[in-house]
């Protein structure tokens, strides 16, 4: 992975400031009424965290290695098979 | 955990040599981030079944989760959140300072990190004694008296689902901090390394990898706090 | 999952290993595939289910003309349904949990027969712990004919169940 | 031309085996043929012990009533038969032992990418292995090998939580091997060997390590979560607080349906292997049956629940996980034509490991047609938890996995070994695992439609007659595992020296010596040629056929 | 079939017919594919055997011949799903008009309340032609209600209600089985179900022929679970009860009473007032199950084994046979 140029160190506080900045939106979101979303939101919140942590401090972006990406990728696809077909049986155990 | 231990002791410590069996540097560093990162997907995986049970369970019982989560304390998780964020930060550093082989940056940004683990395990300590004085935790001194406002009136929930949530926060908590004591230990172990000089520019692959474990261990806590600590904080 | 067919034969030479790899196009492509193709049988499972459903239930018979419903029970039975059939049916209570389900009844009885409490309010009829009616029985003698007071404790002392004598035949 | 590049036949001066003698230059050996060898042994003990519990069920089963042993001794006798045989043997047989001698070999590397992990994944093993012998001896485990909740937290009073620990590491040592032998596959190919020149064996692996890789995990932490609930009361599962048990049949059976692909993918990948040799052929149909192979290991995680149909999900759930289970048979069907399609023209000879992938092909499309039996929904309902599912998953374990797994190791003796063994008691071996099998296992999928449940340690008496056959069958199969057990070993001293390629068979492994010397190959070949390339070596003699 | 050598179950609902259509299908299907397999592989293996002079052919493989051998098979899987899945929603819809019967499982036995207030033990009575919808639940573990004659089974979960229906057609005895592992006595845990004719069931319900006492205890000692705990060759859960009659006991707490009548009456109704020494307190109370004459009963069967034994209580379930009717329910 040595081909990538790891960025400066000014772009990397950039992304931790942005980070903790995404951190309490996170939780004054939590505390707006927005109904149904409110859980829509704070995920999402995260997933653009985590996004944010695997591209640039895990180095996916950039990196040489192409498979990287296709292998967290699968593992976030098989756990998110996991997730909807156990919810395919919870959701559905009250329809009559 | 034992397998990124062993990849960073796969290359002889002392002689960032080759080994035997790889035909070059670029493959076997290849080949160590490809194992890494397969490693973290069976990290997700790991957790993921902790999170289908707790996505199951919320569902099922959103009241006495929602009523449970707002006894936790929002400041200690979410100063939490933002010790492990700056940890990883740290981490970054230290990559870019091995990449750099500036050596005394290296450890400087190693130690800071293993600090910050423990600031964060310290922290964690405090919130599970406060569990255990107000019969917080699972078993038969459990004890929960508190209801759900859903806006309008207070509903009672069952404690019995609240202890469900406690099972899960203690489960989904204890092995992420397991996790994080790990990684405490293994970049203790690499700041003597580095600090021996081990790694150069040219090879620095076990810090690299460290790294995105630590990353990892992050993105899991990530999800956890909004999960855990900021069920229907609106009411 | 796709290969990128190039770099064949010989050209590996003295690499050492060879470099060509799956391309993790391919198996985005396969993972989005597969994700559409879970979407369709979703919603083809879901027709074939309100099919069957409404077939079945346009199936049942009724036993007699008499019996009003008609069309499935419900296949799902919750708490909420057991207990509407015991207090409406007279249907058994399912005892999920035999030891406390008995232990409650027995203190339930226990309390009864050592506290006291209205029977019913209106009438002004009570009843009393079964010592102390026992007391004022051998006091006032058994009521040959209905005197006051003594009624509440005869009434009281004849509704008690016996839980501990003997069944006798 | 691939022949060119085969060595006359003499020994080198080392070979892996001969490449130090002493106990710690096996222990601390970090050469994937030696942990294969290693494996080996190690596997092959817990197989016979996990045959001494069926025999012991079996003899239980001999007459109705519970005479030979107390109920609860039964119930720990099946439960130990069932976790022994399938996570101390079956899941790490074929990849563990020949995926760890023939993968570096067959795509011409050196050693894994990560030998140290290797080593590893064995101690593990044999960690596990330990921990569960000690948990048998102290008194053992009834929970069943699916450990399902509530009995396996409140209700068994037994050894719960050591032999979980005991899956559980058992469970990484499988993580760790599967990680090895991806990125091994991805790394470290010989120059010229893309991935449509593989032996389909790779492929096998390669699909069978996803599922390693990406299943493992889910079981792994069911089981802590399991521990933790007998442990420190946290009642995950508990039905008191509101918990549902059913949760744990959906996180075990997530990996443990996979789990069984795990077991069958790896001896496909022999059986094409094998299929090929015997008959001189290319494979038919290349292309697909290596892509089915990654099919089984993607579709098995769809399908997870069609051992729940009767355990209370939801009637839509049931009919999802039962259309998704029929969408398994086709890559599966898929490989039982074209190796049918293989044989088509072909120049077959009847050698032993032929004969054992005949009898794969055989019994394994009975255990998977009964597969589909119990897919379907009204049918499941009527035979799930009989001896009807206890047939199916031994036609496709021992007649499918295990016949695979014999078929590959006399296919790869001499290899291993560098000993030829006797093919006249190997074809009676394999004579009489065929008919023990059958006899042992056909009554049972009339037991189970009869209406026989599972797991029952006395039985009324109109099933006896039946029971008693499948006794009988039983000891023949002993018979027919316990012959090839011993001449192998007799082979060791007593079999004829192995040439490099006894079979005159196509892929890298035949190219080195027989047996290898430590890094394989004293060159790191190239590879010019497509897969099974039969057209381009010569038969080993055109006069007799092989193996007589 | 014949009793010894059964190869198909009993008949007995309306259920079995249309699972046996579907399983005879399944075989014909399954035996076509086996058989085409098998004569495929064992003439090309003759045909084609290694003969001097004569190389293999080589054939790449055919994209044609591939999806055929896909779509095909394909399409038969999907009259298998189809089929079972219509089979499935009938076996899991019961019917507006059923009569409700209520079930409780527990380590080791079966608990079966009627509307009516009858209990029974490890015994359902059934009138033919009638749709009985069963709500089951467990006190404990899970166990599985199954009864083959019937093609039903349904798991029964605890803390939560499962539910199956049938309609009988058969009059006769068939065994009901516990079908999900739960322990130690889980092979023990059957029963029978009792079939019967309508006219017949309604003597039952009312209460019907009666046998002499002793004899009549000794049915129920078996039909109640009794005998699961209190065994005469092994020693079960429950102490042996043979030679108990009028004989000084000792007690956890250290008494020593005479198991008199009465003693065997409170050990009936209320077991956990007095606890055998050595035994842990897990004897289900029978309170409210059985009625004055049962437990008449079974104290005169308690009392009749001190004699020497004419034999022991039997652990088999008695093979099918008429349907007798039976004095085991409650007025
Ligand atoms: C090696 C292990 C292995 C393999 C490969 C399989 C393969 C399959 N299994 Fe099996 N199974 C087990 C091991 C295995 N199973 C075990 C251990 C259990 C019980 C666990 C327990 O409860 O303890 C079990 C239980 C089990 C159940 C649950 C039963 C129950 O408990 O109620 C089901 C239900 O759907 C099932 C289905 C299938 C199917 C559809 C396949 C398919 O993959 C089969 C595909 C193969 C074919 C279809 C044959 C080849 C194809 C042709 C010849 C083409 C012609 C076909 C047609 C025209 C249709 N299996
Ligand atoms: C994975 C592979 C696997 C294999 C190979 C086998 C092999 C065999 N199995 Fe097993 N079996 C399972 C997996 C396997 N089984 C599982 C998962 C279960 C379910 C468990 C559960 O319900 O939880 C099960 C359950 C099971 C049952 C049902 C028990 C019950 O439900 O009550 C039966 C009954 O006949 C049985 C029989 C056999 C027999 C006769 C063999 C034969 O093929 C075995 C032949 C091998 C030998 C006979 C070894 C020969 C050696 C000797 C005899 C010498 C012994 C001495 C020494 C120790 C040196 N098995
Ligand atoms: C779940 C197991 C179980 C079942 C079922 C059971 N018993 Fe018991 N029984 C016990 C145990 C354990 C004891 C001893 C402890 C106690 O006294 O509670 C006992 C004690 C007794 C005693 C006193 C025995 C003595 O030696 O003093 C009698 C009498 C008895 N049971 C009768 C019955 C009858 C009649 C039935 C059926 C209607 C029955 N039991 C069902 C477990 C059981
Ligand atoms: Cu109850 Cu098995
Ligand atoms: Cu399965």
């Amino acid at each position: 992975m040595s081909e990538h140029a790891t960025s400066s160190r000014k772009f990397y506080v950039g992304i931790g400031m942005s980070l903790l900045v995404l951190t309490s939106v996170t939780v004054f979101a939590a505390f707006v009424n927005l109904g149904p979303f409110n859980p829509v939101v704070a995920l999402l919140i995260a997933t653009i965290k985590a996004t944010l942590v695997v591209l640039f401090f895990m180095h996916v972006k950039g990196a040489s290695e192409k498979l990287t990406a296709a292998v967290l990728v699968s593992g976030f696809f098989f756990l998110a098979i996991l997730l909807s077909l156990a919810l395919a049986d919870y959701l559905t155990r009250a329809w009559r | 955990m034992a397998d990124s231990h062993a990849t960073t002791l796969e290359p002889e410590a002392h002689n960032p040599a080759l080994l035997h069996h790889f035909a070059d540097a670029q493959q076997q560093k290849n080949a160590a981030s490809l194992g890494m990162w397969l490693f973290l997907v069976t990290e997700i995986m790991f957790f993921g079944g902790m999170f289908c049970a707790y996505l199951v369970y919320r569902l099922a019982h959103f009241n006495a989760f929602a009523a449970a989560s707002q006894q936790l304390s929002i400041k200690l998780g979410a100063f939490n959140t933002a010790v492990l964020l700056v940890s990883s930060l740290t981490v970054v550093l230290a990559v870019k300072a091995a990449e750099a082989g500036n050596r005394k940056q290296l450890v400087t940004y190693l130690v800071i990190t293993v600090l910050l683990g423990l600031t964060f395990l310290v922290v964690k300590g405090f919130e599970y004694a406060e569990k255990f004085e107000r019969h917080h935790v699972p078993g038969p001194t459990f004890s929960f008296t508190d209801t759900f406002d859903d806006g309008s009136q207070k509903i009672p929930v069952n404690p019995n689902e609240a202890q469900l949530y406690f099972s899960l926060y203690f489960a989904m908590t204890g092995m992420h901090a397991l996790h994080m004591i790990i990684g405490c230990g293994l970049f203790t172990v690499l700041a003597v390394f580095a600090w021996k000089g081990h790694y150069s520019p040219g090879y620095f692959t076990p810090i690299e990898n460290a790294g995105l474990y630590w990353h990892l261990v992050d993105i899991i806590w990530i999800y956890l706090f909004p999960l855990l600590y900021l069920i229907s904080r609106h009411r | 999952m796709s290969e990128e067919m190039t770099n064949h034969g010989q050209s590996g030479h003295g690499t050492g290993f060879e470099r060509e790899d799956l391309s993790s196009r391919g198996v985005f492509v396969f993972m989005i595939g597969l994700a559409i193709t879970g979407l369709v049988i979703y919603f083809i499972i879901v027709g074939m289910y309100s099919f069957l459903d409404k077939y079945e239930r346009s199936q049942m018979t009724t036993a007699s003309p008499l019996v009003a419903t008609s069309g499935a029970a419900s296949r799902v039975v919750t708490k909420d349904y057991i207990e509407k059939q015991f207090k409406d049916n007279g249907a058994p209570m399912l005892e999920d949990n035999e030891r406390g389900q008995f232990s409650d009844f027995l203190m339930r009885q226990e309390k009864h027969l050592n506290s006291y409490g209205w029977v019913d309010e209106n009438a002004g009829v009570a009843y009393i712990p079964i010592e102390r009616a026992m007391e004022l029985t051998v006091q006032r003698g058994l009521p040959v004919l209905p005197q006051g007071g003594a009624t509440d404790a005869a009434g009281a002392a004849s509704k008690a169940p016996a839980t501990k004598a003997p069944v006798k035949r | 031309m691939a022949s060119a590049a085969i060595p006359a036949n003499q020994t080198p001066k080392t070979n892996y085996l001969t490449n130090g003698y002493g106990l710690k230059s096996w222990l601390l050996t970090t050469d994937h043929k030696r942990i294969a060898v290693l494996y080996l042994i190690s596997v092959t003990v817990f197989f016979f012990l996990g045959g001494f519990f069926a025999m012991l069920i079996r003899l239980e089963l001999l007459t109705p009533q519970g005479d030979l042993m107390q109920a609860d001794s039964y119930n720990k006798v099946f439960t130990m038969h069932g976790m022994i045989m399938v996570f101390f043997f079956l899941i790490p047989v074929v990849p563990a032992v020949l995926g760890n001698f023939l993968v570096p070999i067959m795509i011409g590397a050196k050693d894994l990418a990560f030998p140290r992990i290797n080593l590893l994944s064995w101690y593990l093993y044999i960690i596990a292995g330990t921990l569960f012998l000690h948990c048998m001896l102290i008194g053992g485990v009834d929970t069943g090998w699916t450990f399902y909740t509530p009995y396996s937290t409140v209700g068994s009073n037994t050894n719960v939580v050591e032999a979980g620990l005991a899956v559980f590491i058992a469970g990484f040592s499988s993580i760790f091997t599967g990680l090895n032998f991806i990125v091994t596959i991805h790394r470290m190919r010989a120059p010229g060997l893309t991935w449509d020149r593989l032996p389909l064996f790779i492929w096998a692996n390669y699909a069978t390590s996803i599922i390693m890789v990406l299943g493992t995990p889910v079981v792994a932490i069911t089981i802590v979560l399991v521990a933790v609930e007998r442990l420190f009361h946290l009642g995950i599962f508990d039905p008191k607080l509101g918990g549902d048990p059913l949760l744990f049949q959906h996180l075990f059976w997530f990996y443990s349906h996979p789990a069984v692909y795990i077991m069958i993918l790896p001896s496909m990948g022999v059986v094409s292997e094998l299929i090929t040799c015997f008959s001189r052929k290319r494979i038919f149909g290349y292309k697909f049956i290596a892509l089915s192979s990654v099919a089984i290991a993607v579709l098995g995680f769809l399908v997870w629940a069609h051992h729940m149909f009767v355990a209370g999900i939801s009637l839509y759930a049931a009919m999802i996980f039962s259309f998704l289970t029929f969408f398994i048979g086709v890559p599966s069907a898929i490989k039982v034509f074209n190796w049918t399609a293989t044989l088509y023209r072909g120049s077959i000879s009847y050698a032993t490991p032929m004969l054992y992938a005949f009898g794969f092909i055989g019994l394994f499309t009975i255990g998977g047609l009964t597969g589909l039996f119990l897919a379907t929904l009204g049918i499941d309902v009527h035979v799930t938890d009989t001896y009807f599912v206890v047939a199916h998953f031994h036609y496709v374990m021992v007649g499918g996995v295990l016949m695979g797994y014999l078929g590959g190791m006399h296919f790869w003796w001499p290899k291993i070994s560098g000993r030829m063994y006797p093919e006249g008691w190997a074809k009676l071996s394999a004579l009489l695992v065929f008919v023990g099998f059958n006899l042992t296992f056909f009554p049972q999928f009339i037991l189970g439609y009869v209406g026989m449940p599972r797991r029952y340690w006395q039985y009324p008496d109109e099933f006896q007659v039946l029971n008693v056959l499948s006794t009988a069958g039983s000891s023949v199969l002993a018979v027919g595992y316990l012959l090839p057990m011993i001449y192998f070993l007799w082979s060791l001293r007593y079999g004829p020296i192995a040439e490099a390629n006894p079979w005159n068979a196509a892929g890298l492994e035949w190219q080195t010596t027989s047996p290898p010397p430590t890094f394989n190959f004293d060159e790191t070949p190239v590879v010019t040629w497509e897969a099974y390339n039969y057209d381009e070596i010569a038969p080993k003699e055109l006069e007799a056929p092989v193996g007589r | 079939m014949s009793k010894y050598l059964p190869l198909w179950p009993d008949q007995a609902s309306t259920m079995a017919g249309q699972v046996d259509a579907l399983y005879i299908y399944l075989l014909l299907v399954a035996g076509v594919m086996t058989g085409l397999i098998y004569i495929a592989v064992t003439v090309l293996a003759i045909k084609y055997r290694r003969k001097p002079g004569q190389d293999a052919h080589q054939i790449e493989g055919s994209t044609i011949l591939e999806i055929t051998w896909s779509i095909i098979p394909f399409g038969v899987m999907l009259t298998f799903f189809i089929w079972g899945a219509v089979l499935y929603f009938k076996e899991r819809t019961p019917p507006a008009d059923s009569t409700e019967v209520y079930v409780v499982a527990k380590q080791w036995m079966w608990k079966v309340e009627h509307m009516e207030g009858q209990r029974e033990i490890n015994q359902l009575h059934v009138p033919t032609g009638q749709d009985i919808k069963l709500i089951m639940t467990s006190q404990d573990v899970i166990h599985s209600f199954f009864i083959p004659a019937f093609r039903i089974k349904q798991d029964v979960l605890p803390g939560r209600y499962t539910t199956a229906w049938f309609k009988a057609t058969k009059p006769g005895r068939y065994h009901l089985f516990c079908a999900e592992y739960c322990g130690t006595n889980h092979s023990g845990m059957g029963g029978d179900i009792v079939v019967m004719e309508p006219q017949e069931y309604a003597v039952w319900m009312a209460g019907g022929p009666s046998a002499p006492l002793p004899e009549t205890g000794k049915q129920l000692f078996a039909s109640l679970g009794c005998s699961t705990c209190h065994r005469f060759d092994v020693q079960g859960r429950g102490p042996n009860l043979q030679g108990v009659y009028n004989k000084p006991v000792l007690l956890e707490d250290g008494r020593t009473v005479i198991a008199d009548e009465n003693y065997v009456r409170e050990s009936i109704l209320n077991p956990t007032a007095k606890i055998v020494s050595g035994f842990k307190p897990v004897m289900p109370t029978f309170q409210g199950i059985v009625s004055d004459e049962q437990l008449n009963a079974l104290v005169a069967y308690v009392k009749s084994l001190n004699q020497p034994p004419t034999g022991t209580a039997g652990l088999q379930q008695p093979a099918a046979a008429p349907a007798q009717p039976q004095n085991t329910q409650v007025q």
